[in-house]
């Protein structure tokens, strides 16, 4: 049977850290003990009336606890459900979904876009390498100090309110950066421009791309998303995101 | 207690399967599941050549259940032959291979494909709302329905299943026409045409602008409809709409239906299928039920 | 900002009205709610004499909606002149009152004797799922819907609204020919058929074995229906099925429908049809919408 | 605007008091002001998978204190999801609904069956005449010292294990008890005992109804009983158990 059930998990936390952004831990050690940076969570809503899962990132993994942490943003309905949940309560979950982030690299861009910073910072933790940290708000931001001990941070504001005016593309061409290996995770249009200066630098890019989802664990084919060579799997250009995916090298893809 | 139950000649170990589709061919699944719990697995559709399916977004949430335009996506009878059925066959239990095509031509395809293969039965989707051609275009005209289940008949070495589409105004008589054209069973319901349009960006949730609705919210559309065509033909009936507990699979049988398919459920909980086993076994002991047969249609 | 929306020359204060059988007469939920702030009441479907409806159980709950197989239980045209119409009056909104009858002749009686009745348009209902004569067997076939409304528009003094059935094949076909018949409007949907089994009794819930699903359940259906009725023909739609926030109404709205209709959703939350009102003024604030009009159909 | 307006309502108390019998205290002080012995309050699911009301009748009606008590028994998935609320968390719910009992007669026979027991209980507070009750239950017993107060108290037990073997119209007989008018809820069959008891005997006869409901406020139609005469609402022979009922005289209703 695999690790990734869906079992009840009991919040060992859960608090806003920013306007409708929220950080909840979970209390799950077999989600802690198999998870990666890049990999996700499934968070199922209690109301009979909204079925399908939450997807969300894991932001980090405390193995020695047993513990997960999950940073979310308000986006409808379900979120704002677990938004208004407590310590102690439980909450459905199923994972660790997807392949996560290949550790690599000597010199790495790490790129974070809105509600794509979180699983930046398990990734951080993890990565051994020199790292450049580049966060893209739109206005208000969060968890940037949490990011400060894994690497030199960078920022960007769609207000120019604090960092860059602009995109995290412009911050790293602001600030010159250089590297290797480039991790992104944000909004498609950031995650093409991303794509875009890679391919120009001819840098090796991971890209955690964002669907859709039903099932989660590669069954539905409702998460797909384009791919530049036929899929293993699926014998067309199609790989699913949730299994395949959620992070794929920026030239197996179409964004 | 027995809990088997025989359609066309094929005895399945008990009554649940997987409605296509939800379940891939096993694979994914087979890690929550003990594939050889179940009556039958039944597997995506498959077509003569890979299909792409649709554009994303393919799934929407709704009410109770969900909208799917996959536009069934699939590898190939190819690649399903030499990767699927290898696999399921490592499981002891059936295996029913759901069948599309754009064209008369592209169905009879697959089915003469499969005829060799060690596959139990055949289900023909004649009933999918999200691909322009084939699929749904058979299964709303009872003249079509009949052509093309005699055409498939001549050809298919499996008994063959005709599955129906709950968008008609009377799909007993689309049960008729399938019976007449020499159909071995039924399945229904495929999903109800549906839409979600983002209020915010004012737009289809859906690229495909229509999905398919399935999932709890359609259950009491399909127990009527199982119930419908179990009065109106002798053929047996594999319903599925809905179901996500023994109780409602337990209504289906009531209703008419020899078998059941567990959908969308397995979506929201992987481990379902097993539970609805488990369930109508716990129902049968309960009552002293001794044979399931004896449930199948009682509801009159 | 502009509410207000003319369907067949009356005009409506807003878009926002009851969907017929969930509001009795406005009576009950007076209380709850200011009719006045409404577009208009549409009332329970009256026939030329009373009628006492089916044996009960005649509710049944089902996940995420209802079943109803009331019958049409109505205290006849003469009550309704009587008692219903002047208490409607004394608020400032318009009335629809829903007609029903087991015969064409049956719906034309009632329809003349509402001719001089200080009401402003009549929505026939041809697509009631729970009587055993009259009601769905007008609204499955296009020929009898179009005979049906040009009989009626040859008598009625109001504007009248054809009110169609989910359960067909092509709702547009029906659409088009209530258009052909002459109708002003459409309504949108009506229940859809379904049933729910008690296992533990092995019997049906509904004394009328089947009944009409209604509810948030239905939505995903009818929001695709208005769209599809909305590309068919040009009359204008009232859309229902499911509505119970001003963001399920906006998407029937944006899918094509002039007005819209609240109906289960009334028993859940009785003073919901305000709620609603107000939800779609505060979405146009929002979102800087001056006149309603501009999100009629917006999205295509 | 209504009494009955549907609110949040906080749970005081929830107590089992038999196997799957529940004992709720609402905070509800509009629901007590306006309560009378015989109505009903609606209570509503928190799920969205199951919308229609739930109708609990009023056991008790505190006015002191503004709140009302509803003793409940697990029938599915609604009473289950009340059975397992805690006091201090909310519920919706809409009341009080229903006409209730007319108080009226000298001597009473106040007649309960099974989960029908727990609205005789206000009734038999308010009502000032000389007062014999009858509770009829299968096999065990619940609420019954706390009619000790208001009357003498007869029991009967399908099994026997309490009171008279049998059924409520046995304890009766048992006993001999006499009235001129009678009071009764439970199940339809001991109702039609009831009815047939009290036409044999000549003694009004006031009887609580049940039937499936949606709106609970008479606008839907579902929940009609069939009527001697033709209502004055429905102008046929139908009444509204939710509206002029769910109390009935016996000679009112067809059984
Ligand atoms: C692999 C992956 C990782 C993600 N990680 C995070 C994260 O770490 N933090 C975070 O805040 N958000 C994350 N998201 C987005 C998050 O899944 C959605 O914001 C969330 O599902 C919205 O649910 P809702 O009920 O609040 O919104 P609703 O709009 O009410 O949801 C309705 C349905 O649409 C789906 N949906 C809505 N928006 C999205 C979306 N953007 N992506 C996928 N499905 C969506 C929901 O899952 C649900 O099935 C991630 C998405 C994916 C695919
Ligand atoms: C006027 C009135 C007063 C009542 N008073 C009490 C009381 O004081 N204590 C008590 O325990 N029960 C009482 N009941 C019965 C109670 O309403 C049902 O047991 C309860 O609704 C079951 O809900 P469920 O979700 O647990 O069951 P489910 O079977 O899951 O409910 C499904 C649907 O059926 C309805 N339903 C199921 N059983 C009944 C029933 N017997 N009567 C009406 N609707 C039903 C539910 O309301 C719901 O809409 C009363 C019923 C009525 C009509
Ligand atoms: C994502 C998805 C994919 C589906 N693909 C197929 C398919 O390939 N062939 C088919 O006949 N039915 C397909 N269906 C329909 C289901 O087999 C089933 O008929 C329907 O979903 C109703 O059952 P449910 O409510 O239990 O899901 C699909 C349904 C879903 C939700
Ligand atoms: C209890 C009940 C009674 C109804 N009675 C009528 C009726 O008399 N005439 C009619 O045209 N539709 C009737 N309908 C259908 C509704 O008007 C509406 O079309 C349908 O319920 C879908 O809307 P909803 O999901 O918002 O309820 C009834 C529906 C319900 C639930
Ligand atoms: S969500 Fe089902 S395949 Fe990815
Ligand atoms: S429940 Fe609607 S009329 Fe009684």
């Amino acid at each position: 049977m695999s690790v990734a059930m869906k079992r009840k998990a009991i919040i060992a936390g859960n608090v806003e850290l920013a306007q409708d952004v929220y950080s909840m831990w979970l209390d799950a050690p077999d989600i802690a003990s198999e998870a990666k940076p890049g990999q996700f969570v499934s968070l199922y809503s209690r109301d009979g009336s909204k079925l399908l899962p939450r997807p969300i990132s894991i932001c980090e993994i405390d193995k020695q606890q047993g513990k997960v942490r999950l940073v979310y943003r308000i986006a409808g309905n379900g979120t704002r459900e677990f938004a208004g949940m407590a310590a102690t309560e439980w909450i459905e979950a199923m994972g660790p979904l997807g392949n996560g982030f290949n550790l690599e690299g000597r010199k790495a861009l790490l790129i974070g876009g809105g509600i794509g910073i979180p699983p930046m910072l398990e990734l951080a933790k993890q990565l051994i390498c020199e790292k450049q940290i580049v966060l893209g708000y739109r206005d208000i931001t969060f968890l940037e100090e949490e990011f400060e001990a894994y690497g030199k941070v960078f920022i960007s504001t769609e207000d120019g309110s604090k960092g860059t005016k602009g995109n995290v593309i412009d911050a790293i061409n602001e600030n010159q950066l250089e590297a290797d290996i480039i991790f992104a995770c944000g909004p498609t249009p950031m995650l093409r421009g991303v794509k875009a200066f890679a391919t120009e630098k001819n840098i090796k890019a991971q890209l955690s791309l964002e669907e859709r989802m039903a099932c989660g664990i590669g069954a539905c084919l409702g998460c797909v998303c384009k791919s530049k060579e036929i899929d293993h799997h699926s014998n067309v250009k199609n790989k699913r995101i949730c299994k395949e995916g959620p992070v794929f090298y920026s030239e197996e893809v179409e964004l | 207690m027995n809990t088997s139950v025989t359609l066309a000649g094929i005895t399945f170990k008990n009554p649940v399967t997987t409605a296509s589709g939800t379940f891939g061919s096993g694979m994914e699944y087979s890690e929550y599941v003990n594939l050889s719990q179940l009556g039958a697995v039944t597997t995506k559709g498959v077509s003569n050549v890979p299909w792409s399916g649709n554009p994303t977004p393919r799934v929407a949430e709704v009410y109770g259940g969900m909208l799917n335009a996959i536009g069934l996506q699939n590898p190939g009878v190819d690649m399903f032959i030499k990767r699927d059925i290898p696999f399921l066959r490592k499981y002891d239990t059936k295996i029913i291979v759901n069948v599309v095509g754009k064209t008369t031509e592209e169905y009879c395809d697959v089915v003469e494909r499969l005829a060799d293969q060690d596959v139990d039965m055949l289900e023909i989707n004649i009933s999918c709302p999200n691909v322009k051609e084939g699929g749904i275009a058979f299964g709303q005209d009872p003249k079509c329905v009949e052509e093309i289940t005699s055409e498939l008949k001549k050809r298919a070495k499996q008994p063959i299943i005709m599955k129906l589409s709950p968008n008609v105004t009377d799909i007993g008589e689309m049960a008729k026409a399938a019976q007449a054209g020499g159909a071995d069973a039924l399945s229904l319901i495929n999903t109800l045409t549906g839409m979600k349009i983002d209020i915010h960006r004012r737009a289809f949730l859906l690229a495909n602008k229509t999905g398919g609705l399935s999932g709890p919210a359609v259950k009491p559309v399909a127990v009527r409809m199982v119930y419908q065509v179990a009065q109106a033909v002798k053929l047996p009936i594999i319903g599925m709409g809905g179901i996500a507990t023994a109780e409602d699979a337990l209504e289906f049988i009531m209703a008419g239906a020899s078998m059941v398919a567990v959908g969308t459920a397995n979506f929201i909980n992987p481990g379902v299928t097993a539970e609805v086993v488990e369930g109508i076994e716990a129902y049968m002991k309960q009552y002293g039920v001794n044979d399931i047969k004896d449930l199948i249609g009682c509801v009159k």
